[in-house]
């Protein structure tokens, strides 16, 4: 019999993926578990081991196509089986169609509004039309995409579709995917806060089809913004305001700040950051794994921080799954720190170290980036003092560490000192806890996080 | 054609010993060896190609006694096996050049006969018709230049040269300059398939000379003995500062240009056989039998001598090694060969 | 220009100064140099580049040849063979035909042939290129049929010091070296020239301006042009990268990759006509060592394939390129 | 010396009539007149090059009127303007030549005094020294090969091209094949600034005929009647089989090579003006009007039209249009010039 491979969901919440290489060619037999087609999405990229032995009959979709998860993307005639009337073959693709034009609600309604696409041949202005414009779009780009353009896109993984060309006809030209990847990250600061844990948050490439690799993460970029033109979405994009609706939309929003005094922390953190790099072998200590350490310590004290409002009730965690949001030249990951209730300060340091240069490697999985349930954001690395950050699906809140700063300050004996102040902001959900426990949660964590240091153990 | 004197009349020798005499005896001798054995080689496979220049022996042999060893230099051409010998190349050598191995002196790269030696004073040069000739007149300014007296070049080239541009202008360079050197023409009437007449106007090249205001003589090129007065006479000016001359030995082609070449498709065995009879080299070997300057017994020693050292030479050099694929990259220019830097 | 160092003494010269200076110190410190061509005696050559050298130097060693090129460069082949330094001199460029034996089959190969037992360190220098209204024979750029050539090294500076830093690397060369001096430039350009003796390596190209968006490789009088035309570039908000290649053969790849890598954008420009030319093999080079950096086609910006150019003046005009012209052709492909 | 047989003999009309003899003068003006005014159009700035020949007028009149027009054929050197008004150029087509216009014969490609013309038999010529030699020689086989008795080739050179190489393997050609061409040297001793003696090592140039089996003239090439005579005479051999001739004319070249050079460099005004008794122009007149065939004042009003002939030339030619920029493209090759198919 023939079995219908469709396109898996690689992570929570992904709602697409993208055949970045078929590692078969129909006719060509493949095992059971052995890997036969490359699919990237919105966070990671993955060989997909074959669910029997057989032979690969039919390629229902094409490299650098990109479709909704489950939607058939291959036929495998198992071996010994009869071939099957090509119901099988044509149906799928209908199914691919189908899936196109009606995707999950969300998305449709949410990118509907903020998706005019002048440069249609670019991108895939709605999901509507996103399989066959994708093809279009596809071709469109990389007729023009000169070998510098189709280097630098796979280095910067960005999706050349996405941009608009400055160069003659619209191409694309290689300053245009370097300008695009310098934005990456700032145009991803707004939704990084509120996004940090949403796996789909951030766009995945689709890559050339000639692209043998195409690397983990993604980004959405845009070229120079030009006055009076509509800048064409990306799937990036799209993804990411469905997710900030979604999430604006379902989770009433309760917003909290503290002013802690980290001072003594900060000491601590210097006088061990030199013994710790020498110790892990350049590992660099920063003020995160403190914060987290903090966080943990608080969310225990109050379990109900770390919960989920689901229809039947509040689901209390049992783990404790700390987000970390990582921004890159080019993107925003949140990669995972699994029960980080039972890492010391230095286990935090080395676990968050090796998310963010795993993460700058591009070399996170699924794994790294699934089962969150609290985020932790250190926006204060960009010089924010005070942000409003949106809430990440299925979570009870996220905390942000805004910017140290030397301020005068008046001390419990009322001198006057220079002190290293911190603002640390808190959203929550408002339909799984009310303010008493927030600012309960949000004390704690100040009281904490001031009793840090001088010294200590890490 | 003036035959050489032979028995009962005083043998005018040009103030050559009996050794020099027996010397180019055996020079010419082995030249014909080679030659012959150049062929054998190439007919048995051994080797992809070989020049004869048969008929030229009385000439080379002759002219190479008026060279200086370690003062002149020769800038020969592709026939002149005799005056590579007369100026002190070993049959060895010869061999290495037929067999193109890695120990010749041009590691093998150039076609057979294309000697070069600064040891012995032979300048390299190509098969090109009368490209060395200008090379020549050069290495005859610098020796003027220096001021150094007693030296002179000689040069070499056939009957069919004389119609290259380069011809003219090396040699009306030197006429104007007065250059220590002597531009001797091999005159064996064919150039590959073209007879003289088509060569030029008029067949006698000496008379050129004239045009250029330079002494020009013609000579019996199957005489060693007076090629040897000719060439000596010239090289003698030259090293005295009198300039340059143009000389005309007079020989004949025995054998085909090369032993890619069917010289009956151009020439008739009559007039081959014809010229057989001024042979310089059993003509001289009688004159040497009958002023006594050899003995039969001595002649036939010689060849025996001459025959052995070929032989011995021969299998040397087979037995020594090609030049290696590393080699084609050598000596391009000085250090490492790179278009790109 | 990549020899002048504060420390060093300079003098304003033009390129034939800086020629004749070159030569100059040549003859003078080395008795085994000569120089021999056409008109180079009494008359001091006909753009005056070794003016009174046979009054100081002597007609022996200040050769004044017969019209005969094929002889001027064989005569200075055995010259160098037997330890001679001869610069040989073809009037023209247009003129050098007859010698091409010569050079090509005598001289390149005069090392090689013979093992390494003999040599040919000769320099060979002459006149070439166009825009003096020199017509049909008086203007021809020869560079395209003879790089081509193992054995043979070639030069074509552009700025009095680098002829003077080449010229004298040419000398002291041990192989033969085909050495061109544009004689638009001869006068027209002018320069700060280091004193004494220094050479400049064979081989080597000098970057002339920095840029990020086109880089641009030339020779000769269309480097002084390629830079006008950079300068005119730079005011439009382009920033062009101009490299002056100084030696045909060998050819600084280094400095052309290096560029090309940062630029993404190559421009060839030069005055000889563009099939088989200088620019054939610079952009065969780097489509094979630097494909994954070009953002556009390799473009080249030469002479229109005809023999020469016409002595009137449109059809030189026509032939020749000028500032204004390369600048529109970095336009286009920096639009690209 | 070059000024030897310059022995100015008792007028000889050399069966030339009072018509002809006046044309040659005519000639010679115009040749003269012309350069003068190519000489002032430069120095107007009008104009940027220019050559001269003035010297050359008794020689090129003379060769002139042998020339059996629409006949042989004339393969000159850039220093023939003499020769080409006297087989029928206009001082029209020599200033648009100057001017290199448009309607120049070559379409303003050439240099100056480049001319070349069907119609007149003229062939296309280059600056290379010696390059018209081969041409011409192979020409000459042409008409051989063809057929055509009754013609004959006219090749002109300076002195300096006897040096080439290309000389030489031509004369050489010709003399082998015997063919209807006359090679006619003006020798004017200098090659730019390259004296006669540093050009060969002998002076008379004639003398080389002899080493290509050529017969060989030499005349005063500043008597045009006695030109005549030696070029018709070598003409007529010519054209009825009677093979190549080498004539030397022995002129000078008063003025410097072009507008480019400055002949003080390298030659003294003593010198110069010693030649100038010689002048062939001014000599002409005199013999003409003490034979009666010209008055002073038939002289004069010759010289009158003349000059207006080249003024009103002038003008005409000036205010032709130049080629267009698109005329570079054509003529590369019978179809398109584009390298690529």
């Amino acid at each position: 019999m023939a079995t219908t491979i469709t396109m898996p969901q690689l992570g929570e919440t992904v709602t697409e993926g993208t055949v970045a290489q078929w590692l078969k060619k129909p006719g060509e037999s493949v095992e059971k578990y052995e890997a036969f087609v490359e699919v990237s999405t919105d966070k990671v990229n993955a060989e997909v081991p074959a669910p029997v032995t057989g032979t690969l009959r039919e390629v229902l979709v094409k490299e650098g196509e990109t479709v909704a998860t489950g939607t058939p993307i291959a036929i495998i005639d198992e071996v010994g089986a009869a071939t099957q009337s090509n119901a099988h073959g044509t149906e799928p693709t209908q199914q691919v169609a189908n899936a196109a034009a009606a995707p999950p609600k969300p998305s449709n309604g949410s990118t509907a509004h903020a998706a005019p696409a002048p440069q249609a041949a670019h991108t895939a202005p709605t999901p509507a039309r996103h399989a066959e414009l994708d093809i279009a779009g596809l071709e469109a780009a990389l007729r023009m995409a000169s070998p510098a353009v189709r280097k630098l896109a796979r280095e910067h993984r960005i999706d050349i579709r996405a941009l608009q060309g400055s160069g003659a006809n619209g191409r694309v030209t290689a300053q245009d995917v370097l300008t695009a990847a310098q934005m990456g990250p700032a145009a991803a600061v707004g939704q990084a806060i509120a996004i940090g844990t949403n796996f789909g948050a951030t766009g995945a490439p689709v890559m050339p089809p000639t692209h043998a690799k195409p690397p983990a993460g993604g980004t959405s970029t845009y070229g120079e913004p030009i006055p009076g033109t509509t800048i064409p979405l990306n799937q990036a994009r799209r993804i990411i305001a469905q997710r900030m609706v979604e999430s604006k939309h379902t989770a009433p929003h309760a917003w909290s700040m503290v002013e802690v005094d980290v001072t003594n922390l900060w000491k601590w953190r210097q006088r061990e950051k030199d013994k710790f790099d020498h110790e892990t072998g350049g590992l660099k200590l920063t003020m995160l794994p403190f914060f987290i350490r903090a966080v943990v310590e608080s969310l225990a004290a109050f379990p109900l921080m770390n919960a989920r409002f689901t229809d039947e009730g509040i689901y209390v965690n049992k783990d404790v799954n700390i987000g970390i949001a990582i921004g890159l030249a080019t993107n925003l990951v949140v990669p995972v720190v699994k029960h980080a209730d039972q890492l010391s300060i230095k286990g935090l340091a080395v676990a968050s170290a090796q998310l963010i240069d795993k993460a700058r490697r591009n070399k996170l999985g699924v794994d790294d980036l699934a089962g969150g349930t609290f985020t932790v954001n250190n926006n204060g690395s960009n010089g924010s003092i005070a942000s409003a950050p949106i809430i990440n699906g299925g979570q009870a809140g996220i905390v942000t560490m805004e910017a140290m700063v030397k301020r005068p300050v008046v001390t419990a004996d009322d001198a006057i000192a220079i002190r290293s102040m911190m603002n640390v902001c808190l959203s929550l959900d408002h339909r799984v806890v009310d303010g008493y426990v927030a600012s309960g949660f949000l004390a704690d964590l100040k009281r904490r996080l001031e009793a840090m240091g001088p010294t200590g153990v890490l | 054609m003036a035959k050489t004197d032979t028995k009962g009349k005083k043998l005018e020798r040009n103030g050559l010993s009996d050794e020099q005499l027996r010397a180019i005896f055996r020079n010419m001798l082995l030249q014909r060896q080679l030659d012959n054995r150049g062929f054998q080689l190439n007919r048995q496979g051994k080797i992809p190609f070989a020049l004869g220049s048969e008929g030229h022996e009385a000439l080379q042999a002759g002219a190479a006694m008026a060279f200086h060893r370690g003062k002149d230099l020769l800038a020969p051409y592709y026939r002149d096996l005799g005056l590579a010998l007369g100026i002190g190349l070993t049959p060895y050598e010869i061999l290495l050049s037929l067999f193109a191995r890695a120990a010749d002196h041009n590691g093998g790269r150039q076609f057979p006969n294309h000697y070069s030696s600064k040891a012995a004073g032979l300048m390299s040069f190509s098969s090109i018709l009368a490209a060395h000739i200008p090379h020549a007149v050069g290495a005859a300014y610098a020796m003027k230049y220096r001021g150094e007296r007693g030296r002179a070049v000689l040069v070499t080239c056939g009957d069919g040269t004389t119609s290259e541009g380069e011809w003219h202008e090396s040699v009306n360079f030197a006429s104007i300059h007065k250059l220590p050197i002597v531009f001797l023409v091999e005159n064996n009437l064919w150039a590959i398939s073209t007879p003289i007449e088509h060569q030029m106007g008029q067949p006698e090249i000496w008379k050129r000379a004239a045009g250029y205001g330079i002494p020009g003589h013609r000579f019996n090129g199957f005489d060693p003995i007076e090629t040897y007065g000719n060439v000596n006479e010239a090289l003698d000016r030259a090293r005295s500062g009198g300039g340059p001359t143009l000389l005309e030995g007079m020989c004949y082609r025995f054998l085909a240009h090369s032993t890619d070449d069917n010289d009956m498709t151009y020439r008739t065995k009559e007039e081959v056989d014809a010229h057989r009879k001024d042979d310089p080299v059993p003509l001289f070997e009688r004159v040497l039998l009958d002023h006594e300057i050899m003995s039969a017994a001595d002649v036939e020693q010689l060849k025996r001598d001459v025959l052995r050292e070929t032989n011995e030479a021969t299998d040397r050099a087979e037995a020594m090694p090609y030049p290696t694929a590393a080699d084609l990259y050598t000596h391009l220019y000085e250090g490492a060969w790179k278009p790109w830097q | 220009m990549a020899v002048s160092s504060p420390t060093q003494t300079t003098q304003l010269m033009n390129n034939v100064d800086a020629v004749r200076a070159t030569l100059y110190d040549a003859m003078k410190n080395d008795p085994r140099t000569v120089i021999l061509g056409e008109d180079v005696g009494a008359r001091g050559n006909v753009f005056l580049i070794t003016k009174d050298f046979a009054k100081e130097f002597g007609p022996q060693r200040v050769i004044d040849t017969p019209i005969a090129e094929a002889s001027i460069v064989g005569i200075a082949v055995g010259m160098a063979m037997e330890g001679l330094r001869p610069i040989a001199e073809i009037q023209f460029a247009d003129f050098i035909y007859p010698a091409f034996n010569q050079i090509v089959g005598e001289a390149a190969k005069t090392r090689y042939r013979s093992n390494g037992e003999y040599t040919c360190p000769l320099v060979i220098r002459t006149p070439y290129g166009g825009g003096v209204r020199g017509a049909l024979s008086h203007s021809v750029s020869i560079e395209a049929l003879f790089y081509h050539v193992p054995g043979l090294k070639i030069l074509a500076p552009a700025f009095p010091a680098d002829v003077k830093g080449l010229l004298n690397a040419a000398i002291d060369d041990p192989d033969p070296v085909l050495f061109l001096e544009h004689k638009k430039t001869y006068r027209l350009i002018k320069g700060e020239v280091p004193d004494g003796h220094y050479t400049i390596p064979i081989g080597k190209a000098n970057v002339l301006k920095e840029g990020t968006q086109l880089s641009v490789v030339s020779y000769g009088l269309y480097v002084h042009w390629a830079l006008e035309a950079a300068q005119q570039l730079e005011a439009e908000g382009i920033s062009v990268e101009v490299i002056d290649l100084r030696s045909i053969r060998p050819m600084d790849r280094t400095t052309i990759l290096q560029s090309v890598e940062k630029t993404r954008k190559l421009l060839i420009v030069h005055e000889d006509n563009k099939f088989g030319g200088i620019g054939a093999e610079i952009s065969a080079m780097v489509a094979e060592e630097a494909l994954f950096s070009l953002d556009a086609p390799i473009r080249r910006h030469c002479a229109p394939d005809v023999p020469a150019m016409g002595y009137a003046e449109p059809l030189e005009h026509e032939y020749m390129s000028s500032p204004a012209k390369i600048a529109d052709a970095m336009r286009e492909l920096a639009r690209f | 010396m070059a000024t030897t047989n310059r022995t100015s003999p008792p007028f000889e009309r050399a069966g030339l009539s009072d018509e002809q003899l006046v044309g040659m003068l005519r000639t010679m003006l115009l040749q003269r007149m012309l350069e003068n005014r190519g000489f002032q159009l430069n120095r107007q700035g009008k104009i940027p090059f220019a050559s001269a020949s003035e010297g050359h007028e008794g020689v090129q009149a003379g060769a002139a009127m042998a020339f059996a027009r629409g006949r042989d054929l004339l393969f000159p050197y850039y220093r023939d303007l003499g020769l080409a008004l006297g087989v029928g150029l206009t001082p029209y087509e020599v200033l648009l030549s100057l001017f290199a216009r448009a309607a120049d014969l070559s379409g303003g490609r050439q240099f100056p005094h480049h001319y070349a013309s069907r119609r007149l038999g003229i062939a296309t010529i280059s600056s290379i020294i010696a390059a018209q030699l081969s041409h011409a020689v192979g020409a000459a086989y042409a008409l051989r090969v063809r057929g055509e008795a009754g013609r004959a080739v006219l090749t002109t050179f300076g002195d300096g091209a006897t040096s080439e190489g290309e000389w030489h393997e031509s004369v050489n050609f010709a003399a082998v094949h015997k063919l209807p061409v006359v090679l006619l040297c003006e020798n004017n001793e200098w090659a730019i600034s390259t004296p006669l003696a540093k050009q060969m090592g002998q002076p008379d140039i004639w003398r080389r005929a002899e080493g290509y089996g050529l017969p060989s003239t030499c005349v005063d090439g500043m008597d045009p009647v006695a030109c005549y005579l030696a070029v018709s005479d070598a003409l007529d051999r010519a054209r009825t089989g009677g093979g190549p001739t080498l004539v030397e004319a022995k002129c000078y070249r008063f003025l410097a090579h072009t507008t480019d050079d400055d002949d003080r460099t390298y030659r003294s005004r003593e010198e110069v003006e010693a030649h100038r008794r010689d002048d062939p122009v001014p000599n002409f007149e005199r013999r003409l009007i003490e034979a009666g065939i010209l008055t002073s004042e038939s002289l004069e009003r010759l010289k009158a039209e003349l000059l207006a002939e080249i003024n009103e030339a002038t003008d005409r030619a000036e205010a032709m249009p130049y080629p267009g920029g698109e005329e570079l493209y054509r003529n590369v090759y019978a179809d398109s010039t584009d390298p690529w198919r």
